[in-house]
């Protein structure tokens, strides 16, 4: 990995944490609605999985997606549009942030049912093998969606025919206010991959380079020998579970969040690349006020943009 | 009488029935140490522990087989959707077991469960978690299906759920939880199985019930300034139907329109209308109306969304098309 | 025109459907090695191989997933549901991704995937194993629900399902599989959305499919030595309704009986009624009658399970009240 | 475990089955219908099993029900009633071969969704624990039903919070016609209960004493120490999957039923009593003949009982 790629990773991170910081800000201006769940802390995750990636892989995600779609190449001033449901948007407004879309990227979709897009995964991949094409198929998901049925259904049939799927478990210890003690028998949730004799491993989430590494090696494997693979990316979760809920509910103290925050995964690798003499603070100032730009720029393209007309709501439904 | 919340009126009933009878327990996703994702079990946690106010992993179908198999061996559960939203998830354990284990086993068990939640298209949650789903549930033999509509109701009709011994659905508005209403002090309860005529009238009926009881009656009060006396019965109970009342309004009227969020096909609204027919074929002046939520996935824009529902405008017009205005 | 099974005619559809476009797949349990459950599939797998005909773990609400998602990236799968009871396990793939995909993304994606099936009780295979389940499916927006109930019709009807590009969901009867009938030679197709008048008559139209239509016919005949000239329509396709077919039958005779196999309760045969009436309130001279399966979970003792469904007797009752006699 | 008790379970399964023996034949004479599973070849587990329990304890199973229905105690003659859909059945003839129930004896039932009643087990313990009561609770399925997602939610559960549930899967190597390695990814199925920390083991299934033991020591453990456990019994089905289905369909051969049925452990646990010199090959053919008798009884009780009245269609929906 080079310098500049090193910095595109950054780069990245950035734009979508300042992406999701205005979209906070639109959510109580109302321009954005319905549920908005924030990825904020969790970056690393997203970035430095898909930038593994060729452009032709496909990327699924839940509800929790503005990082994924950005990381996989999706127009801010689109993605924002549809959050703010404008004819513009990605979908047309028709989805919202829960449900952003971006096929020509190979981003399909964002799902909101906990565990139900698992299974979907799963089938993009069989439908690669089936056309013998040597893509591979991210799949992210919380922790929360690991004692879903549909989530176990996916992992047998994955492994058992043998998909080109990595399905990577963003673990941020919580679902809404639950804490993963609470909602799992096991604590190692890579684990679970034990009963379908999955490769799996655990990565610290908040370490883009860490991830990379890792989804570097097994995306490179999985292409040389199609088969799933189980990835725990351990990881937290800065904001609220949606805008509607507060950043600490008595589910967990300020004080752990605070500590959490010490490993700002935008931080740590802001660090690490000035270690490695790869930037100082002015460079990364810079991509800073730039993404900022960039975010300024689809919050004008989105708030301008028209809103679908009337008879959007009956096209669609068939093809 | 005190005017009190929707969902307080809801937490009311849980508590009092919890204090009256140990056998029942609280089980869903979040209902305990989050209080509730829409704060309807708030402080049942504190009061009744963990034991009884019960977390669950995110697992519809297997803790509402649980709450089943709980009810198996004398207890009383209820189970909580998160949002009605998920228990399509649920629907085997509630299709294929609780309602037919009784059946099945000649009458040596029951199953008393009530599996309760919000309901209905909320605020531009979008396709998956907007949408009124009663309807599959009412077509379900064994299964009874409540929607109240206000805080009153709210509460009387929980607390006979609860009481009652067969596997009950009710559905919560999701937007109508911080709605008001004047709540009787204490114990009372709504009997299951009664409409309710919520506006007097003589010149056409409204059927409708949760959310659209609201819509209802404010399009109710804009009919009377055009001189249309509207009479507004809230269905309360979607299964079974309580026809004595609602025969008993359109014999008087002659005219019915039903107002019903959720899609038109299969519909509750069909079930009815057809049963008011057959019933009092002659009693009809015009076809029975119905407005419905258009047969769409719910749109994420506001307008789109609003568009997708029942509106007021649309009610009007079907008062008007069955009085031949 | 060969005299075929009904099991036989679907089987020729799988197949020339198969061959005709390589992006078809078969897929469920016990599809290939074993033939299929109910030999739908035989010899499939031979001629496809395991690529095309796929036997997947007992996990409807799995590998329908997997059969969307794979219709995603273009293709298009035919995911047979070892009997339409485990569907009620794929409710939630089938409702929120394979039937909101295309809306949610703003018309990017398409769905082309047929679910199919046997459905319908059977043979006293009792309360889980015997209920007709096509009124849930109907009501979900988006959906298309076919049900034929002839050889010629599975066939057409089959291929129709397969060549259009939505979820669509293909009710065999299980009880029709070794029913016999003739079949057009070689590749035709039967549109989906159209019924058939499968017997005409003047004095009342009795509305049915799948298993029902035989019963409809029988019945007919038994009605004609009666001097009771009754036409009777097969639906075919559930949804959406051919109601232009429907409306000329009912304009003609005025009378209308709905034989439906499923539970009352919002059932089709509501819906069908209650449109009719809207169509043509004047048309009728009598009330729709509606015989429909009872309100219970399928008894396993044959005596009780014949008495919960619709009997000819039950349907000629109720062609004599819709003609006053 | 007493000689005498030994003797009773080989009359157990000795009496399961003649029982079934002869359902063949009352299926053949169309006076059993519906879907008949038969249990032969499998009856070490169930009577090996429940012969464990107190009568107390609960038991449920999926519609391959007869043996545990009549290990756990239930009159043949009741049975035998409920197949032929008669008023003096267990259900009045309502459930059928696939739904028995026989509460008073704490059999829970027969149920026909394939994994469907591994959650009520779970929720018929957990009502156990929640009335502080010490029974166990028994959940009889196939190996198919541990690809389905309730198993895996319900196996969550039981181990979050510690359930006395004893998980029971009679591996008889097929569901329908298909091999377990073609629908499990991992061939050694006792594995999945690795994805939930849960205590496991693999038993022989033809060796009613193993069985015996092992849920033994299980039980007493789970009566000890409430939590949940998975138990894998490797068996064989010596008949075809239901009636309707050939003993050997082209999924498996002849010469491979035969070899198993060298294993058949009535037989097995016959010649063991006669090692032990607890019985002789007399006693073992008064056992047999006896349990005849006992199977002819239940029979005559059957085809003489009445049909339930037209009116039981409408009774028992609603408590
Ligand atoms: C089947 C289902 N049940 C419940 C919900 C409500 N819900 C939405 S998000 C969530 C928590 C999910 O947590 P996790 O999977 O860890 O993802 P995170 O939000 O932490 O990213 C729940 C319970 C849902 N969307 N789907
Ligand atoms: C959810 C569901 N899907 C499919 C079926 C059809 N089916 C009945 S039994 C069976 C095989 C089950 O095999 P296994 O669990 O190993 O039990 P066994 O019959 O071997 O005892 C299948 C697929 C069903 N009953 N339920
Ligand atoms: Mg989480
Ligand atoms: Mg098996």
């Amino acid at each position: 990995m080079s310098p500049a790629e090193r910095l595109e990773l950054y780069r990245q991170m950035v734009l979508i944490r300042r992406f999701e910081e205005k979209c906070a800000e639109m959510y109580a201006l109302a321009k954005i609605g319905g549920f908005c769940h924030l990825y904020i802390g969790e970056e690393a995750v997203a970035v430095g999985a898909i930038s593994v990636l060729r452009p032709d892989d496909y990327v699924l995600s839940a509800y929790r997606d503005h990082g994924h779609c950005l990381a996989k190449g999706s127009d801010p001033k689109r993605v924002m549009a549809e959050l703010f449901g404008k004819q513009t948007g990605l979908c047309k407004g028709k989805g919202g942030s829960m449900h952003l879309y971006d096929v020509e990227r190979r981003f399909m979709g964002g799902y909101a049912i906990v565990g139900g897009h698992i299974a979907l995964a799963a089938g993009v991949a069989f439908g690669l093998t089936y056309q013998q094409q040597d893509q591979v198929v991210l799949c992210f998901f919380g922790e929360g969606a690991v004692p879903t049925g549909v989530f176990h259904e996916a992992m047998n049939i994955a492994a058992l025919w043998k998909l080109p799927v990595l399905f990577v478990c963003e673990n941020n210890r919580y679902g809404m206010g639950t804490p993963v003690e609470r909602a799992s028998a096991i604590y190692d949730i890579a684990q679970t991959a034990l009963a379908y004799d999955m490769g799996h491993s655990t990565v610290d989430g908040m370490d883009v380079l860490a991830v990379h590494e890792a989804v570097g090696r097994i995306v490179t494997d999985m292409r040389r020998t199609p088969r799933p693979y189980f990835l725990e990316a351990r990881t937290y979760r800065f904001m609220g579970h949606s805008m509607s809920d507060p950043a600490h509910g008595h589910y967990r103290t300020k004080a752990e969040i605070d500590e959490h925050k010490k490993r700002d995964p935008i931080l740590l690798f802001g660090q690490r690349l000035i270690e490695l003499g790869e930037a100082n603070a002015d460079r990364l100032r810079t991509i800073d006020a730039q993404m900022q730009q960039v975010v300024q720029g689809a919050i004008d393209f989105a708030d301008t943009s028209p809103p679908a007309p009337p008879e959007e709501l009956f096209t669609d439904v068939l093809a | 009488m005190a005017e009190l919340l929707y969902r307080e009126a809801l937490n009311q009933a849980l508590r009092e029935e919890m204090r009256r009878d140990p056998r029942i327990f609280l089980m869903g996703e979040e209902v305990g140490f989050y209080n509730g994702a829409f704060k309807v079990s708030k402080g049942l946690l504190d009061e009744f522990g963990a034991r009884r106010v019960i977390d669950t992993p995110i697992t519809e179908g297997g803790f509402t087989g649980v709450g089943i198999g709980a009810a198996m061996v004398g207890l009383r559960p209820i189970i909580e959707m998160m949002t009605f939203n998920f228990a399509i998830l649920a629907l085997d354990q509630i299709v294929n077991n609780a309602v037919k284990v009784r059946y099945m086993s000649g009458g040596q068990l029951a199953v008393p469960i009530v599996i309760r939640g919000p309901g209905g298209p909320s605020r531009q949650l979008a396709a998956q978690h907007s949408q009124s789903l009663e309807s599959l549930f009412c077509h379900i033999a064994g299964l009874s299906v409540v929607a109240p509509a206000t805080p009153r109701d709210a509460k009387g009709l929980l607390k006979s759920a609860i009481r009652q011994n067969n596997p009950i659905i009710f559905i919560e508005g999701q937007e109508l939880y911080s709605t008001k209403g004047d709540v009787p002090d204490g114990d009372y309860t709504i009997p299951i199985g009664r409409a309710e005529v919520k506006r007097e009238g003589a010149d056409v009926t409204i059927i409708a019930w949760s959310k659209m009881l609201l819509l209802a009656l404010r399009v109710a009060d804009d009919l009377a300034k055009d001189g249309v006396n509207a009479e507004v019965v809230d269905l309360r109970t979607l299964k079974p139907v309580d026809y004595d009342t609602l025969l008993g309004s359109v014999r008087k009227t002659g005219r019915a329109v039903i107002v019903e969020e959720g899609w038109k096909f299969c519909g509750v609204g069909a079930q009815i209308a057809t049963d008011l027919y057959h019933r009092a074929f002659d009693a009809f002046d015009a076809p029975v109306e119905r407005v419905t939520g258009y047969d769409v996935p719910m749109p994420y824009a506001k307008h789109l969304e609003q568009l997708a529902l029942p509106t007021a405008e649309r009610v009007i017009e079907a008062v008007k098309k069955t009085l031949y205005r």
